[in-house]
């Protein structure tokens, strides 16, 4: 009867997981919202499609105290430094979900006003498809972060990453090879 | 009640709204001749570039010229819409600011100067509102190129 | 010596608990080097473009003060709830005379003004009376401006 | 990152351009110029006395002197990424303690440059573009663009098409108003409302994605009518919303009327006059409030509003508490009209069956060879608008909402001007600001209910 067949218990947790763990349940967004998305990230804050089931109930103001980084809506270029600087600002660790096709590629609107693509800016960790993405597709974009961060390592020491060149950029993610969103193992 | 205003050519609009083509010199006198006879609210100011469809249906005695600048006025009391029309040639695009007249005319003017370049004279603030401070150009042009990214997957239509 | 054994454990597990929060956190946070947007004032967004602060009102100042007299007057009253039960009435007299003080500072500071905050445009008083339905009139389909005419 | 290279533009005195912390975000002549660096009648503009035509009311000019040692004022930004601003919208404030003196907002921080895309896309195409300008009310935009487009073309409706549009774009207007119940409630503190506010929206949402298919931005009152005809039993659908918000509205009523906090907040902040409005030309619940009744439904009726009966809201001190009554009872006005919808709507097809504007329905183009050439051209060429220029304003939640367009003939609009409510009414923010305190400020942003999509285009 060695300690092998000991799943899950308080003796055999690492440290580690019950970091995850925490964090993982957690995630206060910060308000980031710019255009229509903005609304659908709003009624998903709200009563029908309640995202404070998952522990994100608290859309915090100010970057300072905010783990997740909703860019929902079309970025122009006269938002893409501010939308940097807000990034920059927040504490670590931080996420960015790209919510709607605008924040992701540029969307229907290819012209000189929007930045074709918000990982131009920020480095994103879930893209949200459609436009606007219904609350069930942003609930979809949050599991599969709450995935990410149960199977991401938070501890492995890794060489520095080429950040930008006067100051380091935000802590860049690791990419588990395959994201399964069943039941956690 | 027609206000008598010599020398200006008139039109009746598609929409049934009437149509006034006073040339850039006298665009401040109608306006402001406008003002006087009821019509309280500035509705809409805006500017269109015919760079590429010169031949507009014009009343014959206007010279049409590259850009041109439409304001809506609205009479709440008659309950009528005037669109007054002002021709403004491309080398020197400089208007007189009904800023004075109507207060609401200061942002649409910013907004026709940022995407036009029509510069207004007595505007009390002319600056870009939309664009960002440091850009070049004046992006509703028609000679300004939509900016489009090519995209790999289609047969996009290049950048104009 | 004995009866000190409980304060020096008291001690003892305050300085392991700081200590493990500091150690824990020193490994798990994921980076430690401030960059300069971190240390820049949080301005909306907007990277500013003046040196931070510059001099604040000196009305934010007494509000702070206000907060410092009656925060003390709490703290005054941490060590006499402990022994509030052995002073009987001489002990609710004498705090109740301490907390007179403090609050006729406080009043004095009100009435002069301390805490109205500069004149805010109200055209008229908040009044109870005044409804969604009073305040406001409804234009039947006859009156009004050119009912009826054509566009 | 597109780093623009950053050209330290003009920047006025006060500024120096060089300093570390002048980077991308510095927007230039764009900004509030320290108090120091702007001349007196700039001030006066801004402080607003120069506008200040009658003195009869409110805080009068006397006690808010123009002259202020320069430390003693403070210029704070309540920025593009702000909880209370509704959107990107950035206010420039110079403050004297909590008091609020000059106001300067600088928009363009959502400049889609949707005026520029809609020169690329045919007629057909247009309305989804349109679609994406006010997010909060979608189908009035492709309705304001079909209208014009239509009037160009000269085409009449099918009585049915012109009903469905009534009904949809009344519902747009109570879900409208609805989100911003639920907003203006969370700015002022009341955050039960918020929720209120959006479960009574979800109805109205679940009503949109069952006939349009997409609860925004749906795409589907196109020139010519509509996509499709509504899903059947939608009857009950409407009147399950209608019973349900008509019967709520009390008590969202006494929710925040019977709060003192709600009325100390609203109540005289953020008021203008009559002529104020009219000079900045504000419309909408702005311009009601004042006591001005202008409705575009019913001085300039458009679609089939003059066979059904309402009442224009119009309220007196023209402050937040009487825009807020005014948007209150006009979600009663719009259920009152959408009972008058359901009983009157007529059956027959919802579009106009002219075969050059609306393509042919699916199942003939298997058919006919014809039905099939006609479904080709005008998915792919488009179908040809005379040339000529027109301007249709409708009355969308937020005031007038006109659409300028030129045609030339092509199938693609050669030009596109909407006149955004929010954009315009945005200018009479600095006036109703001027004087309140920044708690008074975020009440009448809220008032405003300026929607960023629309203001910056």
């Amino acid at each position: 009867m060695g300690l092998e067949d000991l799943q899950h218990n308080f003796l055999t947790g690492r440290v580690e997981d019950l970091v995850k763990w925490a964090r993982r349940n957690s995630v206060w967004p910060v308000t980031f919202g710019l255009a229509c998305c903005a609304i659908e990230m709003m009624s998903v804050g709200a009563a029908d499609f309640d995202i404070s089931r998952f522990g994100m109930e608290v859309f915090r103001a100010s970057p300072r105290q905010a783990d997740l980084m909703i860019v929902a809506g079309r970025v122009s270029q006269k938002m893409a430094p501010v939308l940097r600087q807000v990034y920059d600002q927040m504490m670590e660790p931080k996420w960015v979900i790209s919510m709607g096709v605008c924040a992701s590629t540029g969307g229907m609107f290819n012209n000189y006003a929007i930045v074709q693509g918000v990982d131009q800016v920020v480095p994103v960790d879930v893209y949200a498809p459609g436009c606007p993405p219904s609350p069930e597709m942003l609930l979809h974009a949050i599991l599969t972060l709450h995935e990410k961060i149960r199977t991401g390592e938070i501890t492995r020491r890794r060489a520095p990453q080429a950040q930008r060149p006067e100051e380091l950029a935000g802590w860049v993610p690791e990419r588990p090879d395959a994201i399964r969103l069943g039941t956690p193992r | 009640m027609e206000l008598s205003l010599p020398g200006v050519a008139r039109a009746t609009g598609h929409d049934g709204h009437e149509l006034l083509f006073p040339d850039r010199a006298r665009y401040h006198d109608v306006v402001a001749a406008h003002r006087e006879a009821g019509f309280e609210m500035l509705s809409s100011l805006t500017a269109v570039d015919y760079l590429g469809h010169p031949g507009r249906t014009l009343p014959p005695e206007v010279a049409p010229e590259r850009f041109e600048l439409v304001a809506i006025l609205l009479s709440l009391g008659q309950v009528k819409r005037v669109r007054v029309r002002v021709q403004v040639p491309e080398h020197d695009a400089e208007v007189t600011s009904v800023w004075d007249l109507y207060r609401g005319a200061e942002a649409m003017e910013r907004e026709v100067f940022d995407m036009y370049g029509i510069s207004f004279t007595g505007h009390p603030d002319l600056t870009r509102i939309l664009m960002p401070e440091d850009w070049e150009g004046h992006p509703l042009r028609k000679d300004f190129g939509v900016g489009r990214v090519p995209v790999q997957f289609k047969h996009a239509p290049g950048p104009r | 010596m004995s009866d000190y054994l409980p304060i020096v454990v008291l001690f003892v597990l305050g300085v392991l608990f700081a200590g493990l929060s500091f150690l824990a956190s020193g490994l798990l946070a994921p980076r430690k080097r401030p960059t300069a947007a971190k240390l820049a004032p949080y301005e909306c967004g907007i990277v500013p473009d003046r040196e931070p602060p510059q001099r604040f009102p000196v009305r934010f100042y007494l509000v702070a003060m206000i907060f410092i007299i009656f925060d003390i007057e709490i703290v005054f009253l941490y060590p006499w709830a402990v022994v509030f039960r052995e002073l009987h009435t001489f002990g609710l007299v004498e705090v109740l005379v301490f907390a007179a003080a403090v609050f006729f500072s406080f009043l004095y500071l009100v009435s002069n003004g301390a805490l109205n905050w500069g004149p805010s445009k109200l055209l008229r008083p908040a009044s109870s009376e005044r409804t969604t339905d009073s305040t406001i009139a409804r234009v039947g389909p006859g009156q009004g401006p050119g009912a009826g005419q054509a566009a | 990152m597109t780093d623009r290279d950053h050209t330290a533009t003009d920047a006025p005195a006060g500024v120096d351009p060089e300093s570390p912390f002048v980077r991308e975000t510095y927007e230039g002549a764009q900004e509030l110029a320290p108090r120091a660096a702007t001349a007196t009648e700039e001030l006066e503009r801004e402080v607003g006395s120069v506008l200040r035509l009658p003195e009869s009311h409110g805080v009068d000019m006397s006690d808010i002197d123009i002259e202020y040692p320069d430390d003693e004022t403070m210029i704070i930004n309540m920025g593009p990424q702000h909880p209370s601003t509704h959107g990107v919208l950035r206010l420039m404030m110079e403050l004297d303690g909590e008091t609020v003196l000059r106001t300067k907002p600088i928009i363009g921080y959502l400049h889609t440059g949707m005026e520029k895309t809609a020169e690329e896309l045919t007629y057909q195409q247009g309305s989804t573009n349109v679609t994406r300008m006010d997010y909060l009310s979608p189908l009035n935009n492709e309705l304001v663009f079909s209208l014009a487009t239509e009037k160009l073309l000269g085409i009449e409706l099918p009585p049915r098409a012109v009903w469905i549009r009534m009904l949809l774009s009344e519902l747009q207007r109570m879900s409208s108003h609805l989100m911003w119940l639920a907003t203006n409630g969370m700015d002022v503190g009341s955050t039960t409302m918020m929720i209120f506010g959006f479960r009574e929206r979800e109805l109205v949402l679940g009503f949109f994605e069952k006939t349009t298919g997409l609860r925004m931005n749906h795409n589907f009152i196109r020139p010519g009518g509509t996509a499709a005809d509504l899903p059947d039993g939608w009857e009950d659908d409407v009147e399950v919303i209608l019973d349900n918000v008509s019967s709520r509205l009390g008590d969202y009523d006494d929710l925040l009327t019977g709060q003192p906090i709600f009325r100390e907040r609203m109540e005289g902040v953020g008021a203008l006059s009559a002529d104020e409005a009219l000079n900045l030309s504000a419309t909408g619940p702005i311009l009601r409030s004042t006591g001005i009744p202008w409705d575009l439904r019913r001085t300039m009726p458009y679609l089939a509003y003059d066979e059904v009966d309402f009442d224009v809201i119009i309220g007196t001190y023209g402050d937040n508490f009487d825009r807020y009554a005014i948007r209150l009872n006009e979600i009663r006005e719009s259920v009152r009209i959408l009972w008058q919808v359901l009983d009157k709507m007529p059956p027959g097809d919802y579009r106009v069956q002219d075969k050059k504007v609306t393509p042919p329905p699916r199942a003939r183009i298997d058919e006919s060879m014809e039905a099939l050439i006609h479904h080709f051209k005008i998915f792919t060429e488009g179908f040809k608008v005379p040339e000529g220029e027109v301007y249709v304003a409708i009355e969308s939640p937020r005031g007038e909402l006109g659409c300028y367009l030129v045609s030339d003939g092509s199938s693609k609009p050669y030009r596109l001007h909407i006149r955004a409510p929010s954009f315009v009414n945005l200018q009479s923010l600095p006036v109703m600001m001027h004087g309140g305190l920044v708690a008074d400020a975020v009440a009448t942003i809220s008032s405003v209910d300026p929607v960023m999509g629309e203001v910056d285009r």
